[in-house]
């Protein structure tokens, strides 16, 4: 880590965020350095090079999940830095706020069990052309949790303007429909809008997967991806 | 005052708060004069057997409650114990389970809310919950019913606030079908400078009510969970109370930034009883008095009186000393977490509790009646008639199941074994980024960043060796509790419990009661580990058996691992690895699960306890722990020694079996 | 036999907390909306069901609320049928 | 100034997979139901409003309901004004 520019990641908390310490605590144990954006703050600061909405139960995901943070003051801030061509991760409810904000296309439904589900599962990156997968070895699958109720992943009408990044897989790396936790079309767990790859949205916590000594460290790959994107 | 009849008001006052005659005379003797109704029914709420533990506060005093880490016992928000380089552990159980049985989606929901505001009027952020849960026979749509709404109540709140749901218990007993058990855990750190009071300072001070606005949500509950079941709590069921996580979420992060600023003198939860606990509460320990102004207090509802603003539980709402002329930062900081925040009255160095309403006096008394001087109850105890029969119960006269193979199967089956992956799957046992081993071991472990050691966490209870034996099964629940910690390596510093048993006023359930305590207490003081709070849960009957549950007192432990690494699995994770049994088998069969499995029965003797062996057992788990000397460690309980051979197969996530001889 | 389609409204009772219809109200009165009070959410279910007449319906589906469709203890159900 | 009260109906739209509503068909069978086809379940939001007349009630709920009180993607809405 000697050497380089130290890259720094902004989480941002809405009212309900809950794993926002987490995110806080996994980039900063990876080497990187982290600070808060408050949901009412009007312009994402100089020094931030990637913004993270993390998970969590905004407004206490009444209504719709994301439904009612896409209004937060930040969340006009956080599009204007996507359209200057910012990186936008959202992870799980952050994804949802961004498909809620239009963000990115589509929307995510109720799982198909009607449950909440929290359990280590295992995707594979679709491709590695983008911020948030390009330093991740090819051909093996992520070890990484999720923990949502509205998981299920739809194109609605704009499948077009989709591009999965990635998808369920089994320990092998076969995406089938036994390893597809809460029936999202294509097994989808993330994407990216195509022709803006610089935002994307993925349901499984990479935060809760960066150190070994909580059962995988997969999801340090995301973090290292946007660092090597970024030098 | 000459014991004339108490006025007709008053009467019906007392009757809709389960208070007796007896404790109405004792009140005005005590105040010298007729309460007024605001009086009487913040009296009769303190002095419920929730409120007072009336019944049980004489027994309660035989607990060990002093170690040198100990930082706060019994009497505080929950208990703290020092973990080392400037922090403490704080925790606490509390019991939901008539609110619950009347309604289990929310019933349970606000136990998981009201259990994590002492923690964080502790000072502490909430970092783990545990569940203990017992149900009846899963043979009825109502039992169904119960057991789907207690766990998705449970996930709802839980995995909205983001405190991960780590461990706990989930049992099935015919005992509990008139009567359901919830009892929730919750654990936070804290910095010891940042360790809060209850204790009212400062006349002149404010009060501030911060939080969700007061309606008439499960008035009288506190006197209800008093209440035996019976068709007179069915009017009662409208004031049922209703939980908000987002709410509760947003005053965690308000009352720990409070703290961090420095804006607090004392801070307490409305839980039962809601403002009347609060206020009275820090007054007495303050030994001052507090002023209240009611019209100032946020409410939701309309043309509410002051006995239902004083006595409403309506969630998620805190009452807060501040300092006097810093009143504004505080509520600024509350209002930019969207949360109200209001000055309702003035600490006073009159030691009284007065309460205006809509410009009268409506209360006007010593905090120290409503705190201090609640009527202290030496109970008859009897022992059971049926014990004696049914412990000579001669186990071996049994004869020999012929088909073992079956038995096995059976009681692989039974949902108190088999595994319970869904239930906890529905909870959030990640977030935090904490939990370092997850539920389906013996015990969680949990890491406190920032330092080296960690903490086990663990919720243990066999209600049926406690049914034949209180003494012995009160002794069974904290020696399996320290052993389930020793299988993960740590060593206990305290325990909290849920004492949850039948209707005090039977000698024979007081009988219990008080074997309970003595046989927890005995192990206790071996051990050397202190109780450093608790909760006691009476009148737990169950109207179709005409009996009350079997006697459950639910032990909560926490210990700390001096190595998170050095870990194993509860599970087989390589062939060819032999496999040791350490401690001696024995031969009891009385009150097992085989015998209430496969014969329904629950009789014999339970096995007994043996502290010295016990404790030189968990000295070894943890010894061969630090030496790396093993791969897996897993405690034989319920079902024996196959149950938790097959369990260690099951639970591993390779195909991996075991061949021993007996 | 005759078709008939059914509504049935699902809400929280009156009188208790109901922290969706809070929060949904506090974000209206925020984006700018005004004049709003008493903002309450709850359940819809539809559904078709053959019958001889209207009242077997009105009976089903009163049983079908106090069944399943309506907790008994926090919720008001309504039923619309034509 | 009067007032209205208002009803949102928030459906999820036809031909999406709707788990929820298929649950409940399915538990409501299982209860001894006969009859029943093509079960549905959404949201259901009420409200009272105060403002000078119907249509101005009728414009404010519609930007309610695109704004923030129904998906575009996955919901449809129907507003009821009595």
């Amino acid at each position: 880590m000697k050497g380089r520019k130290r890259i720094t990641f902004g989480v941002v908390i809405f009212p309900g965020t809950n794993c926002d310490r987490d995110t806080y605590h996994a980039v900063e144990a990876l080497g990187y350095r982290a600070r808060y954006l408050w949901h009412v703050a009007r312009g994402i600061p100089q020094d931030v090079q990637c913004v993270i909405l993390p998970g969590g139960f905004s407004y206490g995901d009444y209504l719709r999940a994301g439904a009612i943070a896409k209004f937060a003051r930040i969340m006009d801030a956080v599009t204007e830095f996507a359209d200057r061509g910012g990186l936008v991760l959202g992870i799980c409810n952050g994804f949802q706020i961004l498909v809620e904000s239009g963000l990115l296309p589509g929307a995510l439904l109720q799982n198909v069990n009607l449950r909440f589900i929290c359990e280590h599962v295992y995707i594979l990156p679709q491709r590695f052309d983008t911020p948030f997968t390009c330093a991740i070895p090819e051909g093996r699958p992520l070890r990484i949790p999720i923990a949502h109720i509205q998981g299920r992943y739809t194109y609605g009408s704009q499948k077009e303007k989709t591009c999965a990044l990635f998808c369920y897989c089994d320990r092998n790396g076969n995406i089938t429909g036994d390893a597809n936790p809460n029936g999202s079309e294509d097994n989808i767990a993330g994407i990216v809008a195509p022709g803006r790859l610089n935002v994307a949205g993925m349901m499984p916590h990479p935060e809760r997967a960066a150190e070994i000594v909580l059962g995988s460290n997969d999801g340090a790959w995301i973090f290292r991806s946007v660092e090597r994107w970024l030098s | 005052m000459a014991q004339k009849d108490i006025n007709p008001r008053h009467k019906a006052l007392c009757k809709a708060l389960a208070m007796k005659e007896e404790e109405y005379w004792r009140l005005v003797r005590l105040l010298g004069r007729e309460p007024t109704e605001t009086e009487l029914g913040m009296t009769a709420a303190l002095w419920s057997e929730h409120c007072s533990y009336k019944s049980s506060r004489l027994h309660l005093r035989k607990f060990p409650r002093k170690s040198w880490r100990v930082l706060a016992g019994p009497g505080e928000n929950a208990g703290a114990v020092d973990i080392g380089d400037g922090y403490a552990v704080v925790f606490k159980m509390e019991s939901h389970n008539h609110p619950s049985f009347i309604e289990p989606f929310h019933g349970a929901a606000t136990g998981v809310g009201g259990i994590l505001r002492d923690i964080f009027a502790m000072g502490a952020r909430p970092v783990a919950l545990l569940d203990s849960l017992r149900f009846g026979n899963l043979d009825n749509s109502r039992m169904k019913y119960l057991v789907d709404g207690v766990v998705s109540g449970i996930a709802f709140y839980g995995n909205c606030v983001g405190v991960p749901t780590i461990g706990g218990e989930t049992d099935f007993d015919p005992s509990y079908n008139g009567n359901i058990l919830v009892n929730v855990m919750c654990v936070g750190v804290v910095k010891h400078e940042r360790i809060q009071s209850a204790r009212a300072e400062g006349p002149g001070n404010p009060v501030i009510y911060v939080g969700s606005k007061t309606g008439r949500d499960g008035i009288g509950g506190a006197t209800m969970a008093s209440e035996e079941f019976s068709d007179e709590t069915e009017e009662k069921r409208p004031s049922v109370q209703i939980g908000d996580p987002f709410t509760e979420k947003l005053l965690i992060e308000a009352c720990l930034e409070a703290y961090e600023k420095d804006l607090v003198v004392a801070v307490q939860d409305m839980g039962a009883a809601g403002l009347t606990s609060s206020s009275s509460e820090m007054a007495a320990k303050g030994g001052v008095g507090i002023e209240l102004d009611l019209d100032r207090v946020p409410l939701r509802e309309k043309g509410m009186n002051a006995v239902e603003i004083m006595i409403s539980e309506s969630q998620e709402r805190m009452l807060i000393i501040g300092r006097k002329g810093e009143e504004r930062r505080l509520i600024r900081l509350f209002k930019k977490w969207g949360l109200d925040a209001v000055v309702v009255g003035r600490v006073t160095d009159s030691g009284k509790i007065v309460v205006k309403h809509k410009g009268r006096v409506v209360a006007d008394m010593p905090a120290s009646i409503l705190v201090d001087d609640a009527p202290l109850y030496r109970r008859p105890v009897k022992e059971p008639s049926y014990l004696h029969e049914l412990r000579e119960f001669d186990v071996f006269s049994l004869p020999e199941p012929r088909d073992l193979k079956n038995v096995f199967e059976k009681l692989l089956a039974w949902p108190g074994i088999a595994s319970r992956q869904w239930v906890y799957r529905q909870y959030d046992h990640m977030v935090g980024t904490d939990t370092v081993v997850l539920p389906g071991s013996d015990a969680a472990v949990l890491r406190v960043k920032g330092i080296k050691q960690a903490l086990g966490v663990t919720s243990d209870c066999t209600p049926r060796y406690c049914y034949l034996d209180p003494f012995t099964g009160g002794m069974q629940a904290v020696a399996e509790a320290a052993r389930n910690l020793a299988c993960v390596g740590a060593k206990p510093i305290g325990i909290t419990d849920c004492l949850n048993f039948g209707n005090p006023e039977k000698p024979e359930v007081m009988w219990q009661f008080v074997k309970s305590i003595e046989g927890m207490s005995k192990a206790l003081r071996y051990f050397q580990i202190p109780v450093v709070s608790g909760n006691v849960s009476f009148y737990n009957e169950n109207e179709a058996l005409g009996a009350a549950v079997h006697p459950t007192p639910t032990v909560g432990m926490v210990g700390i691992v001096e190595d998170v690494n050095k870990i194993v699995p509860a599970w087989f994770t390589e062939e060819e690895h032999a496999i040791i049994l350490l401690g001696s088998p024995g031969e009891q069969l009385g009150g097992s699960l085989y015998l209430k499995v496969v014969h329904n029965l629950v009789a014999g003797e339970p096995p007994e306890v043996d502290l010295k062996a016990e404790k030189a057992l968990q000295r070894t788990l943890r010894e061969l722990l630090s030496r790396c000397l093993v791969s897996a460690v897993h405690d034989v309980s319920d079902g024996g020694l196959a149950i938790a051979l097959a369990e260690c197969s099951v639970a591993s996530s390779d195909a991996v079996g075991f061949s021993v001889e007996v | 036999m005759k078709f008939f389609k059914v509504r049935v409204i699902v809400m929280p009772r009156e009188g208790l907390l109901d922290p969706q219809g809070k929060t949904v109200e506090q974000s209206l009165k925020k984006l700018g909306f005004k004049g709003l009070s008493d903002v309450r959410m709850g359940k819809v279910i539809s559904l078709k069901m053959a019958a001889e007449n209207r009242s077997k319906v009105e009976d089903a589906v009163k049983d079908m609320c106090r069944k399943l469709l309506a907790n008994p203890v926090t919720e008001d159900y309504f039923i619309e049928i034509d």
